[in-house]
């Protein structure tokens, strides 16, 4: 018969819980306030979600000082992972929420914010996210993915217009296709493991040698596709240029960070270790897809004649080019995959901030998207601070230094040089180059053209303090990045060395 | 102060951008005269307080950056790199001087502020990263100027500027990243100090490989043929402004980092590669001397002029003796002053008649002789003639060569020969002849404010050509010893007896000292 | 004749197999949705087939909650639909094309 | 005596400054007068400097350093010598004549001030030329000489034909000082150092390949500004600058620049006879080949630069046969009657408003006395005859090679002695007896100004009394140049080869008065002669001209378009837009991956995983295969 | 043998069904199809002595599932014949059919393992359910709760995303437009 069981509590380690619980607290205490007294405005919503986020933050501050002490925590069943890399990326998604949720503050209304639901998601949200990469359980991964993207989904299509509902349905389609083999993919890891657990079945593999390539091989290849769809590697990536055009533009600068680093942590977890265990075919992969992604990605980019389009397809490019920490699988590596998140998260969502401050309702006559690079023109004659930050974004996002992404790819090529890819440092930095003939391209709209005739108005038409905080934020990220890379990296070095990776 | 003079030569322009920000638009110029004034005569100063019998680096600055990565912030100067900073600060002081720009004077100036500092900090930097920082952040201010006071292919020729330098000194950064990386794997640390990766000796092959990631870039740079195309278009479209900065200095930043670190880093790989960088030299000097004779736009046949005289830098700083890299230096300074000038005096014609097409004129000679004279001057010392600056280098560069090879000198000196073709040519569709465009009747001759930057340089042009050794002096000290360290470094017996032990001829140099 | 462990496997790849088919045929956005559900419950056969030839509860575990996850699958999906439908009158995935490049 | 050599070096940059001052402005005579003043203060110097090298003193000193850089040291050095003070000398009093006569020449000219500051320059950079002490001083003499010559050939630059020439003097030039220029490196690389008397005692210690290879490139820089075969063409063309310059620049001075060169490196080219012989025998060639040019030409100017050439042959087949105080001696000699007869020549071209054809002319003795005594006399000096300059310095010569045993040399220079004495006597006869042919293009012409053509007496004097400093001149320059001595010894043989020159020389110019002193027409082209092959040939300079026009300056020009049309725009910059253009093509043609259907989207997805899953499958059973 | 019997009746009838679902035109085919095939995944599970997994199996998916899909059917008024414009559907198959082609030739090949170990081995003593449910409370307890925020996420967004308020957008109208409805929503409230 069933014999009770008992756990101490003390072993479940429940903290390992809080900071995802403060994210779903938060967001059960907006749907109270809202049952108790609807109509407030998104302000409060806004502030409320704010505070979660911080002690959400503070929550993994204080795990960050534990785990320097104690090394990696276990929690519940060993189903609560924190390790470095959790920490780090918890960090990255929480900071980079926190740097979106102001945004809804804007000048103009738009439908989500009218939703309390919208920031109850929101948080949701976020815990999801967390869920995902604090953990090494298959399961939890896929539900805390589900979660995420299940209310992802709903705060695109909450942005209420045809082009959002559009893109809610690809991309929800696209994932359910996506949760599809990333089920598939576990079931043929439990197949030959007989465990959900990724360390677990590194061992087990590592105690067979590797003996059922083929089935190992079946099981990365599925998983390769639904988290290359995650992180839009090509040729999973299709749902991305047209999703972030359908989505608000704050929303399609947070989705092109905080989901990312979720779904980079979970390659890293599930590929590293196959990588290094010499599983040749898994790096052959790796590489052609990283180069393919980089490439094929920077090369759309080049034509797009929507600077939002061209951002996403930019971000998909920047995603491949981090991919390859996972290629290389060195801890400079994997520092420099954090280092780069971190500062793109900067200077990508001010560039995305960007265009949503001079977001109008209706397109412009003539164009058939919200963001066309005509709209950019002469910007420096009509709004000079805005071109200058906008075209700052720009070159920091085409890697020129001293501005923030440059400290990133240097890492990283760094990190591929170390590790002997001379070839795959080559790729990366010639890429880098490509790019920077889109990046460019706005920049001359905005330097070197004149404004035409009827638009001046466009710009900053929906900004608000609260905006102008977050970009100027940015700004200052992006141009003083070069002090913060130094503590960054030897904190991220720190957490990443001490998780094993 | 004077411990710190570097990072204020280099970030004063910067800070007094921004400063500029708020000066209303009509005392902008008078603000950027005495910001690029204040910067020259620091520069001066510096040049004061430099040791001329000191061959190392002086004023050194150190400050952690990115420690965690060998990351410094390094800066120094040494007989080198003095007289480009100063060449630099100068040339911003003239060119905002006589600036005529209507459009956006603010904009332009602050533009150019930014410029300077990124110019200082190439030729200041002595940690790799640093060095990188600046030369990439140099390519943005210029494409601001190309690309919106250009001629009407501004956007296309500021692109194709910007993309072509990115691409090779993104290459060149890989070069770094694995020269850190193997300078990791010798002493277990990480660093980007040149001066440190001066100490490192790789095995050939390494060398090999790393000096052509490093040349990519700077061949680009320079640029050097067949990477030379960007040239023409960013100098045809560029505002005066534009190209003379380009010209006298941007240009310099490729050669000056040949010998700041091709040379001393990889010296057994620059004498393996000596020969066909030489051949490159002279498709350099006598191909695009032929192109420049076929132009048909004045502008373009200094632009070009500029490559062939690029080329004969080249083959000096590839002679690798004090005599040949003494010169090659020497004639970056020369070059510039005089390419530099050559784009003013162009501005001037260009102002008055808003077409660069020789064809259009004719006869300017008796309409402006102030004007011809100076061009004639300056085209002169263009052509090398002695007593012009540029002869001096062109000497050293060529003399220097012929110590390496009897055949590719006589060929390298065909420049002699085919830049006077081009230049004399066009001087005389210019300025020779009867006034047949009535448009040209009646044009002014070079104002006042014109005069104001063009004087200085034809001092400059003749002082130096006439008495050099100020500069060459302190050139020739680090020169030595950049060459000592050449030839202590070497491995391959080739290199060793291509590459002079100076210290077996210090017999000769006290000899001469004793003249 | 045994039935092992593979069988289960082959059953369950061949009625992904079938799901994917669906997936790429289906225009029609609702029967689209029929397939992604073939696509989970192929692989639920598999964990529990796993589950029992192993005799572990995890691969229980996961039919569990994969079962969960296309639930609420349905649930986000379908309001999706609805406020498409409302706005087009159509859920036919052609229509859905104002978005390209 | 270091003051009168900088006085002497430095007085007519003064002068050219000062004159440059003014350049812009309309004409002031002060530059003129400053100008000319500034020379004949040179020339004092220069002469008290003579003085006190008679007295077997030389002068060196050290100015300050111009270059030091490695083992590398060249100063700004100036010696005074033996040799170098004829040079001054020579220099001075030209160009002293010459400044004085241009005030008058140039009286009308827009550019007078202008004129003063080139010409002046040009001075200064002959005098550096020749005072420098070693062979990078040479080398900026050298090229300041051609600028200046550029510039004054150049000096009427609204004329076409004037700034062509000057450019192509310039380029020409150009061409053989790359030659010297690898000649000085050779010099450095191997010696060490550029200082005459450091290269010069260290010369004999090099192999003899070596010393070869160093004459030769030194020569071809001499060939350029000597304007000797086949670098001549530029010489003749020079002659559209104004008069005064050809006299100075293109006839006395600069021309033979290439002749000193040879006589101060005498040490390198004793060392290599070999050259020598070439030298003398391109010499020799050059003197007859140019007297044939000057034979049927009908430009008066050009007639006496194709003199000018035929003399510097000789000059060179001394200097070449090792005779270098006997070159330097017709260099001297030839400067002041050639000097003469170009200023002679402007004024006749200044009576005829610019007419140059002396065809044209005719009779003109009457209008012209002064010009006109002038012209023969130097005109006698030229063809030889004694007691005048030219007889001592060239009848020297034609000894010299009959005492080195080179007969045909000697020959050559004999025929062309004949030749030198016809055409000279064909222009005198043509400009100044004969019919008035002038009227017939009603122009009156009248003589200079008097202070021209007194400024000119000088060298009428010098080319008269030249000849009898000989023995001064010799005792003087063989101090420092080998002094061997050139004499017939068999004294009949002597005799007869003096008488017979003579006598050949008389005959030509008698024939010459005969054929052309009644001359009363303006020849069309129709006549016989003129149809002639050979005198179609000689008329087109060999058709050398136009050889290297075809040859030469056309396909340089159509491969220079081609370069940039073709090679630069189409190949080169081509290939970088053809990537950045095939990026870009890649990217719009690829797009259509994302078309935007959903459908198409998840094919996609699919599709990427069949291709992964063949991988695998590949891989697998690759590996399976390895591994059984 | 029994089970061999069971086993293939099972997956012929299932593939059967899914196959029909994918294939026919008609709506209320497939969704027939569908919920009978679910049905008979169900038998698997219970064959597997899973049969907690099969109740749920055929509550969440033939109960709640399929009733949702019953209704979004009649709401999108798809029961009649559905017309698909078919593009290139020789793609749909190959690409398919390869993939399962692939995938089953892995599989044909036995795992070899002597690694596998159960971690919450099935307890042939207890009940399926009993045994389940103690996993699930203890190992499973933090994906379980995730699970049910899954599900209240999943409601949220349902709810509205269907509701009234998604009917006007707010995102497209003017500022002046949004302003006359607060006044109007205000009028409202005011009313009550």
């Amino acid at each position: 018969m069933l014999e009770p069981i008992h756990v101490s509590l003390a072993s479940l380690n429940l903290a390992t819980l809080a900071p995802m619980l403060i994210a779903i607290v938060g967001a059960l205490v907006i749907l109270v306030i809202d049952m108790a007294k609807g109509g407030l405005h998104k302000s409060l919503y806004v502030m409320l979600s704010l505070l979660f986020l911080l002690l959400d933050l503070g929550s993994l501050i204080d795990f960050a000082g534990l785990f320097l002490k104690n090394g990696t925590i276990l929690g519940f069943f060993d189903v609560m992972l924190m390790d470095g890399l959790a920490i780090l990326a918890q960090i990255i998604i929480v900071v980079g929420s926190m740097l979106f949720i102001p945004l809804a503050l804007t000048s103009k209304r738009f439908h989500e914010y009218n939703y309390p639901e919208y920031f109850a998601l929101f948080l949701f949200m976020i815990s999801g996210f967390q869920f995902m990469v604090a953990t090494d359980n298959l399961i939890l991964i896929f539900i805390g993915l589900e979660t995420a993207s299940l209310a992802l989904y709903t705060l695109i299509a909450l942005h209420n217009r045809a082009k959002s509902f559009e893109a809610a349905v690809k991309y929800f389609t696209m994932g359910a296709l996506a949760a599809g083999f990333f089920a598939f993919g576990s079931m043929i890891f439990y197949a030959i493991s007989g465990s959900v657990e990724i360390n677990q079945i590194a061992t087990v593999l590592a105690e067979d040698h590797y003996s059922n390539i083929g089935y190992i091989l079946i099981a990365v290849t599925f998983m390769i596709a639904a988290i290359g769809f995650k992180i839009s590697m090509v040729p999973f990536h299709t749902w991305t240029p047209d999703v972030y055009e359908g989505s608000s533009a704050a929303l399609a600068g947070y989705m092109s960070i905080v989901p990312k680093i979720a779904g980079f942590v979970v390659a890293m977890r599930l590929f590293e270790f196959l990588v290094h265990s010499g599983v040749a075919w898994l790096q052959v992969i790796l590489y052609i897809g990283v180069v393919i992604t980089m490439t094929a990605a920077n090369v759309w980019a080049l034509v797009q004649s929507d600077v939002k389009r061209m951002l996403a397809y930019s971000s998909i490019s920047h995603a491949g080019f981090v991919m390859a920490a996972i290629l290389i699988g060195t801890t400079q590596a994997n520092t420099g995959l954090f280092l780069y998140w971190a500062l793109f998260s900067f200077t990508n969502l001010g560039a995305f901030t960007m265009l949503w401050v001079n977001r109008q309702k209706n397109l412009l006559p003539g164009q058939s998207s919200d963001h066309p690079y005509e709209k950019f023109s002469g910007m420096v004659k009509t709004m000079p601070m805005g071109a200058v930050m906008m075209g700052l974004f720009m070159l920091s996002l085409a890697g020129i230094p001293p501005f923030g992404l440059f400290w990133g790819k240097l890492y990283m090529i760094g990190s591929a040089v170390s590790a002997g890819y001379t070839g795959l440092a080559l790729i990366m930095a010639l890429n880098s180059a490509i790019a920077g003939y889109y990046y460019l391209k706005l920049i001359v709209f905005m330097f070197m053209k004149e404004p035409m005739v009827g638009y001046e108005k466009m710009y900053f038409m929906n900004a608000s303090l609260s905006l102008k905080t977050i970009i100027g934020i940015a700004v200052v990220g992006t141009i003083f990045a070069v002090f913060a890379v130094n503590p960054l990296l030897k904190v991220i070095t720190l957490f990443v060395y001490n998780s094993g990776y | 102060m004077i411990d710190h003079i570097l990072t204020l030569l280099i970030f004063f322009p910067a800070l007094a951008a921004m400063l500029g920000f708020v000066v209303t638009k009509d005392s902008m110029r008078a603000y950027g005269i005495a910001v690029s004034f204040i910067e020259f005569v620091l520069s001066l100063w510096l040049w004061y307080a430099y040791d001329p019998m000191v061959s190392g680096m002086q004023f050194m600055e150190s400050m952690p950056l990115i420690p965690a990565f060998g990351i410094n912030y390094l800066l120094g100067v040494d007989g080198i790199s003095l007289f480009i900073i100063i060449l630099s600060t100068f040339f911003t002081m003239i060119g905002i001087a006589s600036l005529t720009e209507k459009r956006h004077l603010k904009n332009l100036i602050i533009t150019l502020l930014f410029l300077e500092m990124t110019m200082v900090g190439v030729f200041a930097a002595l940690d790799a990263i640093v060095f990188y920082v600046f030369w990439e952040l140099s390519l943005v201010p210029m494409l601001y100027i190309i690309g919106a006071w250009g001629g009407p292919l501004r956007i296309y020729a500021s692109i194709k500027f910007f993309l072509y330098t990115f691409t090779g000194s993104l290459i060149m950064l890989v070069g770094m990243l694995f020269m850190a990386y193997f300078y990791n794997q010798a002493t277990g640390m990480w660093s980007f100090s040149i001066l440190e990766w001066y100490r490192l000796i790789l095995p050939e092959n390494f060398q090999l490989w790393l000096f052509a990631a490093f040349f990519i870039g700077f061949a680009i740079k320079v640029p050097m043929f067949p990477f030379h195309t960007w040239l023409p278009y960013a100098h045809g479209q560029a505002p005066t402004i534009g190209s003379v900065i380009l010209a006298a200095i941007l240009l310099k930043m490729g050669t000056y980092a040949f010998v700041r670190f091709s040379l001393p880093m990889f010296p057994d790989a620059s004498v393996y590669f000596m020969f066909p960088i030489a051949i490159i030299a002279i498709i350099m000097i006598i191909y695009t001397a032929m192109v420049a004779y076929a132009q048909e736009d004045i502008k373009q046949v200094v632009a070009y002029s500029s490559v062939s005289h690029m080329g004969v830098i080249i083959l000096g700083t590839f002679a690798l003796n004090v005599e040949g890299v003494s010169g090659s230096v020497f004639l970056m300074l020369a070059h510039g002053v005089v390419s530099g000038a050559l784009f003013l005096l162009v501005g001037v014609i260009y102002d008055r008649r808003h077409t660069k097409m020789m064809s259009e004129f004719g006869g300017i000679a008796s309409v402006m002789p102030r004007y011809a004279t100076i061009f004639g001057i300056m085209m002169m010392a263009s052509v090398g003639l002695p007593l012009t600056i540029n002869f001096v280098g062109e000497f050293l560069s060529l003399l220097g060569f012929y110590k390496q090879s009897h055949m590719i000198t006589l060929t390298a000196g065909v420049a002699i020969i085919v830049g006077a073709i081009y230049m004399l040519s066009a001087y005389k569709k210019m300025f020779f002849g009867t006034v047949t465009n009535e448009a040209n009747r009646n044009l002014k001759d070079v104002n006042r404010t014109e005069l104001l930057g063009l004087i200085p340089l034809v001092i400059v042009a003749i002082w130096l050509g006439v008495y050099p050794k100020p500069v060459l002096g302190p050139i020739n000290n680090s020169v030595e010893s950049i060459i000592q360290l050449m030839h202590d470094k070497a491995q391959s017996p080739e290199a060793k007896e291509r590459i002079p032990n100076l210290s077996d001829s210090s017999k000769i140099i006290s000899m001469q000292e004793a003249h | 004749m045994e039935i092992t462990l593979t069988h289960y496997l082959v059953l369950s790849s061949i009625l992904f197999a079938i799901g994917l088919i669906g997936i790429m045929r289906r225009k029609n956005l609702l029967m689209l949705f029929f397939a992604t559900e073939i696509l989970l419950n192929a692989t639920n056969i598999g964990f529990a087939a796993i589950s029992h030839y192993i005799g572990d509860l995890s691969g229980q575990m996961f039919a569990f909650f994969i079962i969960a996850i296309a639930a609420s699958e349905v649930a986000i999906g379908l309001g999706l639909l609805i406020v498409w439908y409302k706005r087009t009158g159509k859920i036919d995935l052609d229509q859905m094309n104002s978005m390209r490049g | 005596m270091e003051l009168y050599l900088y006085i002497a070096l430095f007085a007519p940059l003064v002068g050219s400054l000062f004159s440059a001052l003014f350049g812009m402005s309309p004409k002031t005579n002060i530059t003129g007068y400053i100008a000319s003043g500034l020379l004949f203060t040179s020339f004092l110097s220069s002469l008290v400097l003579l003085n006190y090298v008679l007295g077997g003193h030389t002068v060196h000193v050290e100015l300050m350093t111009w270059m030091a850089t490695g083992d590398l040291y060249i100063p700004f050095g100036f010696v005074v010598d033996q040799v170098s003070v004829v040079m001054m000398m020579v220099v001075t009093i030209v160009s002293t004549v010459v400044h004085v006569y241009s005030v008058g020449y140039m009286d009308h000219d827009k550019g007078f001030n202008r004129f003063f500051s080139w010409l002046s320059a040009f001075v200064f950079s002959m005098m550096v030329l020749v005072m420098s002490d070693n062979f990078a001083g040479l080398f900026i003499g050298w090229e300041g000489v051609g600028l200046c010559s550029w510039g004054l050939i150049g000096f009427w630059y609204h004329k076409e034909s004037a700034t062509w020439a000057a450019n192509e003097a310039f380029i020409m030039n150009r061409i053989a000082d790359l030659g010297m220029l690898i000649g000085i490196f050779m010099i450095y690389w191997n010696v060490g150092s550029l200082q005459y008397d450091v290269v010069f005692a260290e010369i004999g210690n090099l192999p003899l390949v070596i010393t070869t290879w160093i004459g030769i490139f030194l020569f071809i820089g001499a060939m350029g500004k000597s304007a000797q075969f086949p670098l001549h063409t530029w010489l003749a063309d020079a002659m559209e600058g104004p008069t005064p310059v050809s006299a100075l620049i293109h006839a006395a001075t600069m021309v033979t620049a290439g002749v000193y060169l040879v006589v101060r490196a005498n040490p390198i080219y004793d060392l290599i006879p070999n050259v020598g012989i070439f030298i003398a025998s391109l010499g020799a060639f050059v003197a007859l080949f140019a007297a044939s040019m000057a034979l049927v030409n009908r430009d008066m100017k050009r007639i006496i630069a194709y003199s000018t050439l035929s003399q510097l042959g000789y000059m060179f087949v001394a200097a070449g046969l090792g005779a270098y105080w006997v070159a330097l001696f017709h260099l001297m000699a030839h400067a002041f009657f050639k000097a003469l007869l170009f200023l002679g020549a402007g004024n006749v071209m200044h009576a005829m408003h610019d007419e140059l054809d002396p065809f044209k002319m005719g009779g003109l003795r009457k209008v012209m006395k002064g010009t006109f005594i002038m012209m023969t006399l130097a005109s006698v000096a030229l063809a030889g005859i004694y007691p005048f300059a030219g007889f001592f310095s060239k009848d020297l010569i034609l000894e010299v090679g009959f005492v080195e045993h080179h007969y045909i040399i000697y020959t050559v220079l004999l025929l062309t002695a004949g030749l030198t004495a016809f055409y000279s006597f064909r222009l005198v006869a043509l400009i100044f007896h004969g019919e008035e042919r002038y009227k017939l293009f009603g122009i009156h012409p009248h003589e200079a100004y008097k202070f021209m053509l007194v400024a000119m007496s000088p060298l009428l004097v010098l080319a008269i009394i030249a000849g009898s400093f000989k023995m001064t001149y010799y005792q003087l320059v063989t101090n420092l140049l080998p002094s061997t001595v050139y004499h017939v010894h068999n004294e009949v043989t002597f005799w007869i080869m003096t008488i017979g020159t003579q006598l050949f020389v008389i005959s030509a110019i008698l024939f010459a008065y005969k054929k052309y002193s009644n001359w009363n027409s303006v020849p069309d082209g129709t006549s016989k002669m003129e149809n002639s092959f050979g005198y179609k040939l000689l008329w087109n300079q060999y058709y050398i001209p136009k050889f290297y026009e075809e040859v030469f300056s056309k396909p340089y020009l159509e491969l220079s378009k081609i370069a940039w049309k073709q090679i630069d725009l189409k190949i080169v910059d081509a290939t970088v837009d053809m990537i950045a253009n095939a990026i870009y093509k890649t990217g719009e043609n690829t797009r259509d991956i994302q078309n935007g259907n959903l459908s198409t989207m998840l094919r996609w997805m699919v599709f990427g995983l069949v291709v992964l899953l063949a991988l695998a499958v590949a891989f697998t059973v690759g590996y399976n295969a390895v591994s059984a | 043998m029994f089970e061999a019997i069971a086993f293939y009746l099972f997956a012929v009838l299932t593939i059967v069904m899914f196959t029909i679902t994918v294939m026919t035109s008609q709506a209320l085919y497939a969704i027939t199809a569908m919920a009978a095939g679910m049905i008979f995944i169900s038998a698997f599970f219970f064959i597997l002595g899973a049969d907690f997994l099969g109740a749920i199996q055929i509550i969440v998916y033939t109960g709640a599932v399929m009733a949702l899909y019953a209704f979004g059917m009649m709401f999108f008024d798809t029961t009649r014949n559905v017309v698909e414009k078919k593009v290139n559907p020789q793609i749909v198959f190959v690409l398919g059919v390869l993939a399962a082609v692939m995938v089953v030739a892995i599989f044909v090949a036995p795992i070899i393992s002597d690694n596998i170990q159960a971690l919450y081995p099935i307890d042939p003593t207890i009940g399926n359910s009993q045994a389940v449910g103690m996993v699930l409370f203890t190992k499973y307890l933090v994906p379980f709760e995730l699970a049910a925020v899954m599900l209240l996420v999943a409601m949220i967004g349902g709810i509205i995303m269907a509701g009234k308020k998604m009917d006007k957008s707010l995102t497209l109208m003017a500022e002046e437009e949004i302003g006359m409805m607060d006044d109007s929503y205000r009028a409202e409230e005011g009313g009550h």
